[in-house]
């Protein structure tokens, strides 16, 4: 809703402006990257980057090929470390441990302990071709959850329900399509009950028709719940509808952050402007 | 010299075929040990920590790139003067199961590097524990595609069986041995061993290409 | 490398050959007292010192030891993987089918291992034949159990021993009134038991089994075809004897003149097998 | 241990090298023969190749030795031994490099046959100017195993009582009866003898590759020791 | 000249309108396709095809994907060879040698002499890597041709300066830009001194300023030499400026032959011009 603290131009946005990004919908700042950096090797990836979402919040991520959001998504999951900078989950730091007052490199329990409030979905599915589909969803509650096998796989057929494949249950995910495989993946990470939900580009290698059932599932899910979404997508329809907040990145800044309606709208930077110019006519 | 005795030729065939008969115990026996020993080879190397996988490797590549008849040589001397005395199957076993086990662990190593990263990332996503990720997501996929690979392996250890005579195991071709010096001759029995191991590693190889065809088939499905 | 055709020969080259290369292959099994490698490293023995000598006297005078298992030297003799077996390999029969002899350079001739001063008096085998209620010990599988058997041992009286040192131990504790052994072997398994109360029967004896006497001596062997070598050989032996040098070679390895002999190869090569 | 031992090991160790290197390079003129004549056009060489490869990759070195030790002789045939070894080495280690000699050659692109053939190379000159020097270049890596292979096997001989390192550590074993000793030096000889080996062959790949104009691979240690990405 | 001949309306062309192609500013019948056919499997890929080209003609071969364009190039340069027909180049047929006054299929001997003629730039380069870039200039005119050492690399290098590589004759191919290294191949064809030069979408696998830089090379070879030269190209400018005459295949048949100027601007075919049409949008 305060968009207006955007610096007009198409300049880098500094530290200090960046900073400023943080605005929407959010009312707290329950994941909060700070002064976030990372390269690999000599391409720096993300500068310095600062921005927080709220509890329950849903942002989208956009942004040209390249410039950082699925980095984004992969550090919050931790699946790939920063290499300075602070990011918070709640009370707990990702990374870091509080130890005698100050910060420490955090032990694996740790991370393992923060990451269990965090679970992603990916562009490839990845789901476990040896596993039926049943098992693709009860394998964690079971085994990292600690359900008992019942509750487990009670839960699994409900979700699995939801996203239309109540009857696929016991098929092979190698006999599905991609868009059923992509909803057994929006399940099975459901079913861990997480806090925050990652999406990196879930409909991306789909056809149009695979990808609109997906999205569907997605928005039921939205609608649903209270679960804070991170989203990186192409659909500006469904972020449209979904999102509260949109952050336009560039060359591992955010250059732009409003909500939707204003974002697409009346993008203030020029160049949002001709990144969701070329997005649309792609599409 | 005198002539070719084809008594002492067919004759071998029996007191061969339960030399045969070791020498496939040898192998089964052996070949299970590699493939145990070979997963934690593989898995040893492939830690996160240097102060494993760096001797891990050196120990892997020195076995490999030494003589299995001079590591069963030490296995059969070397154990019991320190007290620990197996069977000599038991000890050839050991022998080419440890030997073995690192080419195993190449091919557990190409099976594991074959699983897509998508599915580590998949299994950390549901932070499932280490151990689990191994057990039900990463091993079940790598093993079947190392399948065919390993079938080979066996093959290969089977033809090393003959090595086994150093140590007095009573494969094949020590039978012919002993053949040969309770008659005085030697070429008749090594030949028909000879041709026994040749036919049985041929028959071998056949199966585990039907095995592997048969194996494609369930993959594909 | 090429085709080595030593075995082409009539016979006249094996020593030309060996002169020409300066040194000749020696097989043996790593058997005391007969062959074996001393810390030095050097081969050496009964069989294998008495051998150095005469091919010394050859004009060969260096030795290269191939250390193979006793049933591997004939084969590996005549597959050219050593030039002569110096392993103090029995001459019989059956062998002198597969490779030449020399003549032997001993006869280890049988013994009883008995109590101290031999309470029974036992000097051959007729005497145990005599006495239903002696009973002997020979070892698992050995020829001496045969021998027992052909000059008509019942074989009630006969026990069965796993092995030289069960042998000796089964007369100490009186389960065996005497064991049968060469005294070559009797003489090595009582000097790593000093303490035991035994002794060998005086004095040693050649068993005679259906008038074929029961020789256990010891030659070197050559390839089939190589008769020249063998008579040059046979003829350094025979004078090592008559000059009494071979004694003095062969003491050191618990050799006596009771194991020194004139007999032939040829002599034991047509005896006919018990 | 005395002198007379170490000459022993010294004069085994020679032995081996010897078996080795004679070894490899008939086990080439093998390899390359076979894995050619299974490409051949004529339906008979490609026969005899696959008879020869399939022969010998499925029977163990050690049966062959002794054939050519122990049943050469009776059919009038007697081989210097040291020949014996280097041959029957030969024969197990060129059928295992036929494959891989036929391997690499197929993977030559058909297109460079049709530039040559565009230059109007007789087939003779496009398989020697063209096909071969490249696919000589892609054999390397899996000679350099062969040949580790080739050295293990080498030790087999011992068992034929030719006179390699390994019969000189029986020999220095027999007199000494330092089993753990004798044998646990023995292995480290071999793993060093490998490691020069392989660093050799890893020289040799780099070159080759150098002749292609290729960047060089990364050295022999950082392979050893290369990390896979820790990921669990 | 005479592209009057050609039939109107799309419907493919009979044999004898086929035939008819033949036309343009060819003087004589250097090079003459008579009734060949090709098929793979089931697919007939050339059909009955009859066409002559004159000497020092400068053909452009165009057509959609598939048309048997490549084939066409591929037969003359003796890699495939035809089901049935005859090639003739001058007095020689290709495939098939005089014997008692009747044909009979050609020895390897008789193809190679007749090869010895033509040669050909393939579209992926295809230089020998286990060569620097002069010795893939001189080995065939070494080896083939039997010139001496020191006159096959004079004139390689000529070649090379020519193609403006004169500086690079101890690169291998490896270390070379696709463009330069298609120029190579350009000066390794031109080293054979051929009757006949054939060209396959030299350009179509590099970059568009790479590719201008090969396409002046070839004008200033077409310009300055009197090969004859047969080419398939979708770089229509080049195939204006150098071209005599330019056939227009579909579906393994000529469906029309006329020069540059009149078929790239008045198509009588409604086949080409939606062709010249798709090419011309694509670039
Ligand atoms: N593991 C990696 N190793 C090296 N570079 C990487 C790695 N992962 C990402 N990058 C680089 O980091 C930059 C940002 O990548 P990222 O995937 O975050 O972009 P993105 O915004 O998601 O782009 P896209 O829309 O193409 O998915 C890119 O230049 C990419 O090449
Ligand atoms: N070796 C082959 N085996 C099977 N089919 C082939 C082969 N070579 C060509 N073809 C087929 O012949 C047809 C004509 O191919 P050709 O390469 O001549 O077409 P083109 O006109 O050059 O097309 P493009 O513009 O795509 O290069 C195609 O359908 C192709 O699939
Ligand atoms: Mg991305
Ligand atoms: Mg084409």
């Amino acid at each position: 809703m305060t968009g207006d603290k955007i610096e007009k131009g198409n300049k880098p946005m500094t530290e200090a402006s960046s900073a400023a990004a943080e605005t929407g919908t959010k009312q707290d700042d329950f994941i909060r990257f700070d002064d976030i950096s990372k390269r690999f090797g000599k391409n720096v990836v993300l500068d310095d980057l600062s921005f927080s979402v709220g509890t329950g919040e849903r942002v989208t991520l956009i942004g040209p090929s390249g410039s950082g959001k699925t980095t984004i998504l992969r550090m919050l999951m931790t699946l790939i470390k920063p290499d300075s900078g602070t990011i918070r989950v709640g009370d707990d730091y990702l990374f870091h441990e509080k130890r005698n007052g100050s910060l420490a490199p955090a032990s694996e329990a740790h991370i393992r302990k923060v990451r269990g409030r965090i679970t992603m979905v990916f562009q490839q599915y990845n789901l476990f071709p040896n596993m039926r589909v049943l098992r693709n969803v009860t394998e964690a509650p079971i085994h990292v959850l600690g359900k008992s096998k019942d509750e487990a796989e009670e839960r699994a057929k409900e979700l699995l329900d939801m996203v239309g494949l109540g009857d696929r249950v016991s098929a092979y995910p190698s006999q599905l399509s991609g868009g059923q495989q992509q909803r057994v993946a929006i399940a099975r990470a459901l079913a861990m009950d997480p806090d925050i939900l990652l999406l990196d580009e879930v409909t991306s290698a789909l056809d149009p028709e695979l990808a609109a059932e997906v999205l569907d599932v997605l928005r039921d899910v939205a609608k649903s719940s209270d679960i804070t979404m991170l989203c990186v997508t192409h659909a500006m329809k469904f972020a449209r509808d979904v999102s509260n907040r949109v952050l336009m990145f560039d060359a591992g800044r955010i250059i732009e952050a409003a909500p939707p309606a204003e974002i697409f709208d009346e993008p203030k930077q020029e160049r949002t402007q001709r990144f969701l110019q070329s997005v649309l006519a792609e599409s | 010299m005198s002539g070719w005795n084809w008594d002492v030729f067919w004759d071998s065939v029996p007191d061969l075929l339960d030399g045969l008969v070791v020498a496939l115990q040898a192998t089964v026996l052996g070949y299970l040990i590699a493939l145990v020993l070979g997963l934690g080879f593989a898995l040893l190397r492939r830690s996160s920590k240097l102060w494993i996988s760096v001797p891990a490797s050196i120990v892997i590549e020195f076995i490999r790139s030494t003589p299995l008849l001079v590591q069963l040589f030490f296995l059969f001397y070397v154990l019991p003067e320190v007290g620990i005395s197996f069977s000599t199957l038991v000890t050839a076993a050991i022998g080419l199961g440890v030997h073995y086990a690192t080419y195993v662990s190449e091919v557990y190593r190409s099976g594991i590097d074959g699983v897509p990263v998508g599915q580590w990332e998949a299994a950390r996503a549901l932070n499932l524990p280490a151990r689990r990720t191994w057990t039900s997501v990463i091993l079940p996929q790598a093993l079947p595609r190392a399948m065919p690979a390993l079938a080979n392996y066996v093959i290969a250890m089977f033809k090393d069986t003959p090595t086994l005579v150093a140590i007095t195991v009573v494969e094949m071709l020590t039978v012919a041995r002993a053949i040969g010096s309770e008659t005085f001759l030697y070429a008749e029995p090594i030949t028909m061993a000879g041709i026994l191991y040749l036919v049985t590693a041929l028959v071998m190889s056949w199966l585990a290409r039907i095995l592997e065809r048969r194996f494609g088939q369930v993959r594909a499905a | 490398s090429t085709i080595d055709l030593s075995t082409a020969g009539d016979g006249g080259d094996l020593l030309d050959q060996l002169r020409d290369r300066g040194n000749v292959r020696m097989g043996f099994a790593n058997e005391t007292p007969f062959a074996f490698i001393d810390s030095e490293g050097d081969l050496t023995g009964q069989a294998a010192e008495v051998g150095k000598e005469i091919f010394r006297r050859l004009g060969v005078d260096s030795f290269v030891p191939k250390l193979a298992d006793f049933s591997s030297l004939i084969p590996g003799l005549n597959a050219g993987l050593f030039d002569v077996i110096s392993a103090g390999m029995y001459i019989t029969p059956a062998r002198c089918e597969q490779i030449l002899f020399t003549n032997p350079d001993y006869n280890a001739p049988y013994a009883f291992l008995v109590p101290e001063g031999n309470p029974l008096g036992l000097t051959t085998l007729d005497d145990v034949v005599a006495d239903p209620d002696v009973v002997l010990g020979v070892i698992v599988g050995g020829v001496e159990e045969s021998v027992a058997t052909g000059v008509g041992v019942p074989s009630d009286q006969i026990v069965v021993f796993p092995d030289q040192v069960s042998g000796l131990d089964g007369v100490a504790a009186g389960r065996a009134d005497a064991f049968l052994l060469s005294t070559l072997s009797l003489r090595s398994a009582l000097a790593s038991r000093t303490d035991s109360g035994l002794e060998l029967s005086e004095p040693p004896f050649i068993p005679t089994v259906d008038g074929v006497d029961q020789n256990g001596a010891g030659g070197f062997g050559f390839r089939l075809g190589e008769a020249n070598i063998v008579e040059a050989f046979n003829s350094e032996l025979a004078t090592l004897k008559s000059e009494g040098l071979l004694l003095p070679i062969v003491e050191p390895f618990g050799f006596t003149e009771d194991e020194m002999t004139d007999l032939t190869a040829e002599e034991l090569c047509q005896a006919p097998q018990a | 241990m005395s002198p007379g031992l170490w000459q022993y090991m010294i004069e085994g160790l020679v032995v081996t090298l010897q078996l080795t290197v004679f070894g490899a390079l008939l086990g080439l003129v093998f390899a390359f023969a076979a894995g050619l004549a299974r490409l051949s056009r004529k339906k008979f060489l490609r026969a005899l190749g696959f008879l020869y490869t399939e022969t010998f990759r499925g029977m163990s070195a050690l049966i062959v030795l002794f054939w050519l030790i122990f049943v050469m002789p009776r059919f009038g045939y007697q081989l210097a031994p040291l020949f014996a070894g280097v041959l029957a080495l030969a024969l197990n280690i060129g059928a295992y490099g036929a494959e891989v000699v036929r391997g690499a050659v197929r993977a030559i692109p058909q297109s460079q046959l049709e530039a040559a053939t565009a230059l109007n190379f007789t087939p003779w000159q496009r398989m020697r100017k063209v096909v071969l020097p490249q696919a000589i270049v892609a054999m390397i890596p899996a000679f350099s195993n062969n040949l580790i292979e080739l050295l293990k096997a080498s030790a087999l001989v011992s068992i034929v009582y030719l006179s390699d390192l390994t019969f000189g550590a029986q020999l220095v074993r027999a007199s000494t009866q330092n089993t753990a000793g004798v044998f646990g030096g023995l292995l480290v000889a071999y793993g060093v003898i490998a490691l020069i080996f392989t660093v050799l062959m890893r020289f040799l790949e780099r070159r080759a590759a150098a002749s292609l104009g290729r960047t060089v691979p990364p050295g022999m240690i950082a392979r050893i020791f290369r990390r896979t990405e820790a990921t669990a």
